[in-house]
């Protein structure tokens, strides 16, 4: 089996200097495909996702972009990699306009923005409308929509997503995992972790269940979904 | 039960909530629902005393409790959670919940000098209560930690959590299922649903899982830039043309184009 | 009486703070008269005088008091000090007078410290405030100035002063037009100076310190053309002052302590030489005060306060030969030789009734930008 | 456990400091007991005021920049009741003064009045000129000339109104109330404003009574000062002279002077520190409280509290009273201590950022390190300068002896003493960045 | 006649020199501001950091008039004032990287910031005085002013002057290209907006790419330019003395607060009202009213609403009004 382009293996860290929350935890992600982390909370879904992201101490294992081991890289230093991530909690910039959220999100860019930024207010309308509005003053579902916007326009090289469709409404919803299938179409590897893990596991090709920081249940979407124990345990029967 | 009427709440030249007039039934639980800006958040907060409504009256039980503060309805018996977790980040768990109740002794300076034994006595059992809404959401583990180091999901749990350490009379959940794991999910609903019905709870939700509210509500009240869009049961929501345009929507386009991959 | 080799004197001054500026010519002052006396080896069999310095802070009571305590430890026997009047007060009620250690200030006028009860310990070189005021009044009179605005710094020596000024000028017929306080050490002036014009006046009279607000309202009363002569205190006479103005001082006159000029003159020229400006105000009283400090120890023929405190009135005034500043050594055997001295010094000591100088006067002009004396009051 | 050891033998460490400042005068040491009684003294009521802002600060996130206001009010109290009222004074224009304040005072509160109860528009703006001018000048004509005369009576050395001639021990009460009272009205007001800019309103209004207090002779002599207020024990002369004192102390064999200076000190000691004890245990005893509870959930998310019944304006007024007063309190102890009150040496640096720097070195949001931090910080305040001459000493030990900048830097070694004190901060501040006992 | 030599009186007492002091506070402001922006502290060292950006500036002035090189009419400062500024980007950068630097990876809260810049304040202080001493500097040369109230007079055949100095005229002028290159900085471009990024959120910036010590280096190299430019003119217009700059620092917090912490206009607005209120609520329109009443109704007092003892006071109640009625400043400021 050839290497994975993102792959975070046998990872153990925590927070600081406190216990281990992740136990020799793999998660990894092919090209064009998409992948799925599903779990309860607390399970350290959103810390192996930092964990790859470089935002913890890994203890133990490592993480490899593209065959390199990037495990001693900082966060920054993966953006110019062309890693995206859009975290699960205060995943916006507040007080900047909803337009240079977008911009802020092409920070590494030297190309010209514009297009990309009409794609993501194609896909999001409801942002054109508000763009010159402090993006702390959208709804809770507008707020999460300039998060993933943010993370689209980095034009990412692999896109890791922590929950990106917590809170917004079914249409959007939709809409949101119709763009994620068209960007992976395009080669880009997707990492995500969803509580919506019915409709996530339909899409995904691959889908990694964490209990308390290991990982429990690994397989396709479609074993996943029809796992009974996984069902009934972790997506709502 | 709560009456809204005509309620308006501008930002500035926008206007967040556009004229809502609705009625929540005493021992309903009312499902919210609305695309993202509909203004469901922003008529909870006219409602819960955060913002001053523009224009239009809100009554409790017949009391107009308009522009009344937070704190106040919260004795009346009305209590809310946060769509964004407001979790007291540096405190533990526990004082998360424990600081609920009102009317604590220990909440009067002077009882914090000559009335420890009383004080002693309240503490044990608010512990105790607090040990037991944790356990039932499946938390207990994280009891001693400091709130602003849980998980996002753990978070909104700990914000449910805290309508649950005192007798409310409404109780409004502005997307507790957000992030909260399916399976929790929906045995916290079964519990929303013995509250309502052992003690007369009455509930308006915000949701965006229909299937959470497919278990929980009757009615179910539509929201669409600002003004009430329809009103009914589920299905007659998910039947209507409006609501679906707005709001649902009609599933995946690219399913297709995934499975022909 | 002790006659051991080592007097120290506690040279107790703001330095840092709000004075900072004129502390260190203060400070050297004091010390000058030290290493004169050291140098001549004539106080108490070849004594050798150290100075101790500690800060006041100006305005900090709890560090002036500490340091005093600490000064006090160290074995002084005189502090020199302290400048501020409001510290000045905390040292002498908290620390000096409770141990019986004497207290010469070159520079609190305060009239209020005049009162308080304080065992005969403690003594000041400078003037008191009425006194200028006084002063001040006649010489405005004699240069036919009907109207006054009138300005001061906002402490007990501003306002005193201020007070003094206008009683006088008014017993005698004169008008103030404002008086109004101005904070020293702020940045900006324009709203004093505003009103001093609008109140208008022949003259500004600007009761404060030459490189504190004093030098800030005259500059900008004069930028703004609100006034071009200005009468000056005591803390507004020195050097600095017409060479940071320039020429646009020049008709501005007031007077400072000093008789003769003969002794001021002699301190300026041993302060440059010891490379410091001798006419920064209360330097000459700086050294003045150490001097009273050494000539009564010698006088009593003991470095004890208990001892040596009467003899410093004694000292002080008059019958006697006058001794001026450079003459230390003079007035040292002098005094053992049993003869009497009166010890004028830099700013012309005379100490009257609660062990404050009497004050003698020079009335100054500023002219070709520099301070000139024209008469003596 | 050995959290708490750690904490006790800092308390011990900074004890020992004390301790050796009285015992040997080796380096920055003074060697009298004098001296380091002096210090202890000053840092009990260091102490004292870090813990009312702790209180603020620690508890409720309130951040109070207006100490100095509040300490001089304290200040004010004690010549207030203090001191001997000014025969005359009273007929002479006191009245006229009582009068034109309760004029000011009835103006604003019909202003008010009519703000809240008259509906927006142009009359209202017209009949709220029409109060506020009206009674500003009313108040002038009434209160200026009632001024002048209680300022005219012996202004050398009275000119104002006098105070009430009662024991001094009841002066520190009293601060605490007027402080309590002038927090009340700052907090009414002011209270709604956050962070930096909370502050900033809280140093102005702390400048505005500085400057009333500067500038309101008839009130306690403006910046001519009062000078010689009353002690809680006898003058330590008054001891010298009194026969029992010195029999017993040459029984003792100790100096007289030595040992009537020690027994002030030492007096105050032990009043000051009873003060801080019972102050300190009713903090102490609060934080642990739901109260306390509920005061960190009200810092932490104020949004939230109220939603869950916390009455945040409120507790935020009470906290704002509660810490002031305890200001005004050591604010009054330490104008009895220092026997006059100065208007013109409260500076904001000394007596708000000062006490500031006390709780943050201490642990913010602990009672202990806050006590802690106000001594330990008063010490080095003190010692610095000594510190600081040692330093440049050193640094300058190695320059050729009549150098130019040898000189130069020793000419200039006053300034060492706030640099010392810069140095030692950053360095505490850098080996613990929470405070050295942090909350927990 | 009268109206005009009214008008004359009070544009020279109140006007003028409320404009140039508020321009001198809204420069020293803009700093305070732009360190709470992105650093999200108030910077306690502000104003001793004038002090060291003045004084390399006044070393460098001194030298150069020794030598003999001038700006004929301008002052010599003005060319000495890039050395200022280089050195005290250096001072404030070596600062950074020794003191704050540690602090910001410990996230530290924002009131230990304000400690120690304290801290930093104290050292900094001592630093000045330990080289140029804590006395009164002069190096302000060239022509004193663009038109003295003599001048005015003799033009004008006024009874009142009007003065504006050299430095009035060039703090103005420097105070608006200041401001509007600081608002074009900030708002269009990339750098300038990546450093509101970070004050924003500064976990977010890094998963923008946005690197921190970038933004905080030109965040200091800005601060470090505004305070040196902000020291130099109010040296020239008033003088340099380093006890005053450090008195300063209490206005400056008030203008940048009542205008809305890290909002370069509000630091601006909040300078002009501070300068304002100092100056104008306590003028005493005796003279004014002199020359528009009639003879015989020529006020007697000085028609005074408060004496100038109250000034700052007065300034400080009307920055309560307006955080009364704005509670986050004129311009909608942050807080942390
Ligand atoms: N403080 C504010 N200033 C300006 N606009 C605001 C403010 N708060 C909310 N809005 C706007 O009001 C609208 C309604 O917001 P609200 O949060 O009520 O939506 P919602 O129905 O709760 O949406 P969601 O399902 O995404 O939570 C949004 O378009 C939002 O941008
Ligand atoms: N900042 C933090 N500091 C310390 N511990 C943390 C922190 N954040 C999370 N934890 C701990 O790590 C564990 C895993 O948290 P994580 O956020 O990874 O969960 P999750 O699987 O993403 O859950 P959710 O679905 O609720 O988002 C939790 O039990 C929590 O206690
Ligand atoms: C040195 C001076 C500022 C002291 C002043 N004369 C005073 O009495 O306070
Ligand atoms: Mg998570
Ligand atoms: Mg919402």
């Amino acid at each position: 089996m050839s290497e994975p382009f993102l792959i975070g293996d046998s990872m153990t860290g925590g927070y600081g200097k406190g216990p281990d929350i992740l136990h020799e935890c793999t998660i990894a992600v092919n090209r064009g495909e998409i992948a799925v982390i599903v779990g309860p909370n607390g399970a350290g879904k959103s810390t192996a996702m930092k964990a790859v992201f470089g935002m913890l101490n890994v203890r133990g294992g490592s993480v490899r972009l593209d065959g390199e081991d990037i495990t001693a890289f900082s966060p920054q230093d993966r953006v110019v990699k062309g890693m995206g991530f859009v975290p699960q909690t205060s995943n916006i910039f507040t007080s900047l306009t909803v337009e240079e959220n977008l911009e802020m999100g092409a920070f590494i860019r030297t190309d010209d923005i514009r297009d990309t930024m009409e794609q993501i207010y194609h896909l999001f309308p409801i942002l054109k409308d508000k763009r010159n509005q402090a993006a702390g003053e959208l709804s809770g579902g507008q707020r999460q929509q300039v998060a993933v916007g943010r993370a689209l326009m980095t034009q990412p090289k692999v896109l890791m997503l922590d929950e990106p469709t917590a809170g917004v409404s079914p249409i959007v919803m939709d809409e949101l995992f119709d763009r994620i299938i068209e960007v992976a179409r395009t080669g880009i590897p997707i990492l995500m972790v969803e509580q919506n893990a019915r409709q996530a596991l339909e899409i995904a090709d691959k889908g990694y269940v964490l209990v308390q920081g290991r990982n429990a249940f690994t397989g396709t979407g479609k074993e996943l979904l029809v796992d009974p124990e996984v069902r009934k345990s972790f997506l709502g029967g | 039960m709560i009456v809204v009427d005509d309620v308006h709440k501008h930002f500035g030249g926008f206007h967040a909530v556009d004229g809502s007039t609705l009625e929540i039934a005493k021992g309903s639980i009312t499902g919210l629902i609305g695309p993202n800006g509909a203004g469901k958040t922003t008529l909870f907060n006219v409602i819960a005393g955060v913002l001053p409504p523009t224009s239009g009256r809100v009554t409790m039980d017949g009391e107009d409790i308009t522009g009344l503060p937070p704190h106040t309805l919260f004795h009346k018996g009305l209590l809310r959670t946060f769509q964004i977790a407001h979790e007291f980040s540096s405190m533990t768990c526990r004082e998360n919940l424990m600081m609920v109740p009102g009317g604590q002794s220990g909440e009067t300076l002077w009882n914090t000098w000559f009335g420890r034994k009383r004080i002693a006595d309240e503490e044990r059992a608010l512990r105790a209560k607090a040990d037991e809404v944790m356990e039932f959401l499946t938390i207990e583990q994280i009891s001693d930690l400091k709130a602003g180091e849980v998980s996002g999901g753990q978070k909104k749990l700990l914000e449910l959590g805290r309508t649950m350490m005192v007798d409310a009379k409404i109780v409004f959940l502005d997307e507790v299922g957000a992030g909260v794991n399916r399976t929790l999910l929906y045995t916290i609903a079964d519990a929303i649903k013995r509250l309502n019905e052992e003690r007369g709870y009455t509930f308006v939700v915000i949701e965006h899982d229909m299937e959470f509210i497919g278990r929980l509500c009757d009615p179910v009240i539509c929201m669409a830039e600002g003004k009430v869009l329809a009103q009914g049961t589920l299905d007659e929501i998910k039947a209507n043309e409006q609501v679906i345009e707005a709001y649902l929507g009609t599933g995946l386009k690219n399913k297709d184009k995934l499975a022909d991959a | 009486g002790g006659h051991a080799k080592e007097v120290k004197l506690g040279v107790l001054f703001g330095f840092t703070g709000p004075i900072e500026s004129l502390a260190p010519a203060m400070g050297s002052g004091a010390e000058l008269a030290m290493a004169e006396v050291t140098k001549s080896g004539a106080l108490l069999d070849t004594a050798t005088v150290t100075p101790m310095r500690a800060d006041t802070g100006c305005i900090d009571n709890g560090l002036s008091t500490a340091n005093a305590e600490k000064l006090l430890a160290d074995g002084v026997n005189g502090i020199i000090g302290g400048d501020c009047s409001g510290v000045t007060g905390a040292i002498l009620q908290n620390v000096a007078i409770p141990n019986g250690m004497a207290v010469i200030s070159p520079s609190a006028t305060s009239p209020g410290l005049s009162t308080m009860e304080d065992n005969g310990l403690f003594f000041r070189t400078s003037p008191s405030d009425a006194r200028e005021g006084q002063v001040m009044a006649e010489i405005l009179q004699s240069r036919g100035i009907k109207s006054i605005a009138l300005t001061y710094t906002n402490n007990d020596y501003g306002k005193g002063l201020a007070d003094a000024i206008k009683t006088s000028y008014e017993a005698i017929g004169g008008e103030v037009t404002i008086s109004t306080a101005h904070e020293d050490g702020k940045g900006d002036y324009s709203a004093e100076v505003g009103a001093l014009a609008s109140a208008g006046g022949d003259i500004l009279v600007v009761a404060g310190y030459l490189d504190q607000g004093g030098l800030g309202i005259i500059q900008g009363a004069l930028d703004s053309g609100a006034f071009d002569t200005f009468g000056l205190p005591g803390g507004m006479i020195g050097d600095s002052l017409p060479a940071n103005v320039g020429a646009d001082l020049n008709g501005s006159f007031g007077q400072i302590a000093g008789s003769g000029g003969e002794g001021a003159k002699a301190y300026f020229a041993m302060a440059e030489e010891a490379g410091f400006d001798g006419s920064s105000p209360y330097s000459p009283e700086s050294y003045d005060a150490a001097a009273l400090f050494m000539l009564a120890m010698q006088a009593a023929n003991s470095k004890d306060p208990a001892d040596y405190v009467s003899k410093i009135l004694e000292v002080a005034n008059a019958p006697g030969e006058k001794i001026y500043p450079g003459e230390l050594a003079k007035g040292l055997e002098l005094i053992k030789a049993g003869t009497d001295i009166d010890y004028v010094g830099a700013s012309a000591v005379e100490l009257i009734g609660p062990g404050e100088s009497a004050g003698s006067y020079r009335e100054i002009e500023v002219t070709n930008g520099e301070n000139k004396t024209v008469k003596f009051h | 456990m050995s959290e708490t050891i750690k904490h006790s033998l800092m308390f011990a460490f900074v004890g020992l400091l004390i301790i050796l400042d009285g015992t040997t005068s080796y380096g920055i040491f003074s060697g009298t007991w004098n001296s380091a009684l002096g210090i202890l003294n000053m840092g009990l009521v260091s102490a004292i005021m870090a813990l009312g802002v702790n209180l603020q600060w620690g508890f409720a996130g309130l951040f109070n920049v207006g100490i100095m206001g509040f300490t001089a009010l304290g200040g004010l109290a004690v010549v207030l009741v203090t001191s001997a009222p000014t025969p005359g004074a009273w007929s002479q224009g006191g009245v006229g003064i009582i009068i034109g304040l309760i004029l000011g005072a009835l103006t604003i509160v019909a202003a008010v009045f009519v703000t809240k109860n008259m509906a927006t528009g142009k009359p209202r703006m017209l009949v709220l000129a029409a109060i506020l001018i009206g009674g500003f000048f009313a108040f002038r004509a009434v209160f200026d000339p009632a001024v002048s005369g209680v300022e005219a009576i012996n202004p050398a050395l009275l000119g104002n109104l006098g105070g009430l001639n009662l024991p001094v021990l009841l002066a520190w009460p009293a601060g605490g109330l007027l402080a309590a009272g002038a927090a009340w009205l700052i907090g009414k007001t002011a209270l709604g404003l956050r962070s930096d800019y909370l502050a900033i309103a809280t140093l102005g209004i702390a400048e505005i009574i500085i400057a009333v207090m500067k500038n309101e002779d008839w009130l306690s002599r403006g910046v001519k000062n009062v000078v010689g207020l009353p002690r809680p024990m006898r003058k330590e002369i008054a001891l010298q002279e009194d026969p029992g004192f010195m029999e017993t102390v040459t029984s003792l064999g100790l100096d007289p002077v030595i040992a009537s200076t020690l027994y002030v000190k030492i007096i105050y000691s032990l009043l000051f520190t009873a003060v801080l004890l019972a102050l300190l245990w009713m903090a102490q005893m609060a934080l642990k409280s739901p109260w306390g509870r509920m005061m960190r959930a009200i810092r932490d998310n104020e949004v939230a509290s109220e939603a869950m019944g916390k009455d945040v304006t409120r507790r935020h007024l009470q906290i704002f009273v509660l810490g002031s007063a305890i200001c005004g309190i050591a604010g009054a102890m330490m104008t009895t201590l220092d026997g006059q009150l100065t208007p013109g040496t409260y500076n904001p640096l000394r007596f708000t950022f000062l006490i500031w720097v006390m709780v943050v070195v201490g642990g913010s949001g602990n009672n202990f390190g806050a006590v802690l931090g106000g001594i330990l910080i008063w010490f080095f305040w003190i010692k610095v300068e000594p510190m600081g001459t040692g330093l440049i000493t050193f640094a300058t030990s190695g320059l050729a002896e009549g150098s130019a900048l040898k000189t130069h830097l020793l000419e200039s070694t006053a300034h060492m003493r706030l640099f010392t004190m810069g140095l030692i901060l950053l360095l505490v501040l850098r080996f613990s960045p929470r405070g050295l006992i942090p909350e927990k | 006649m009268d109206l005009l030599n009214a008008l004359v009186a009070l544009t020279n007492y109140v006007m003028i020199p409320a404009v140039a002091y508020g321009s001198q506070l809204a420069l020293g402001a803009l700093g305070v501001t732009l360190i709470y922006g992105v650093l999200r502290f108030s910077n306690f060292a502000h104003g001793d950091t004038m002090a060291f950006g003045a004084m390399i500036t006044i070393l460098v002035t001194w030298w150069m008039q020794s030598v003999g090189i001038n700006l004929g009419p301008l002052p010599t400062a003005l060319l000495a004032l890039p050395f200022g500024i280089l050195g005290s980007m250096a001072l404030l950068l070596v600062t950074d990287r020794v003191v704050y630097r540690f602090y910001r990876e410990q996230k530290a809260k924002p009131v230990i910031f304000v400690m120690v810049s304290l801290g930093v304040m104290f050292m900094m202080n001592g630093l000045v005085r330990f080289i140029i001493g804590p006395g009164d500097q002069r190096f302000a040369d060239g022509e004193r002013f663009i038109i003295s109230a003599r001048d005015f007079k003799a033009m004008t055949g006024l009874r009142e002057g009007l003065a504006f100095k050299t430095s009035q005229g060039i703090t103005v002028i420097t105070a608006v290209v200041v401001v509007v290159a600081l608002f074009w900085f900030l708002n269009r471009t990339r750098t300038g907006k990546s450093m509101r990024a970070y004050s924003d959120n500064e976990d977010l910036a890094l998963l923008s790419g946005i690197n921190p010590e970038r933004v905080v280096m030109y965040t200091w190299m800005i601060v470090a330019a505004l305070a040196t430019i902000a020291g130099v003119l109010y040296g020239l217009d008033k003088s340099f003395k380093p006890f005053t700059y450090f008195q300063l620092l209490l206005p400056i917090f008030a203008s940048a607060i009542v205008g809305g912490l890290g909002n370069p206009l509000g630091a601006i607005a909040g300078g002009f009202i501070i300068a304002f209120s100092e100056v104008s609520i306590t003028y005493a329109w005796k003279k004014v009213l002199g020359y528009l009443m009639p003879e015989n109704l020529e006020p007697d007092g000085l028609v005074q609403l408060l004496s100038t003892d109250y000034k700052f006071a007065v300034s400080f109640i009307i920055l309560l009004i307006v955080l009364l009625f704005k509670p986050t400043g004129l311009f909608k400021g942050k807080s942390v």
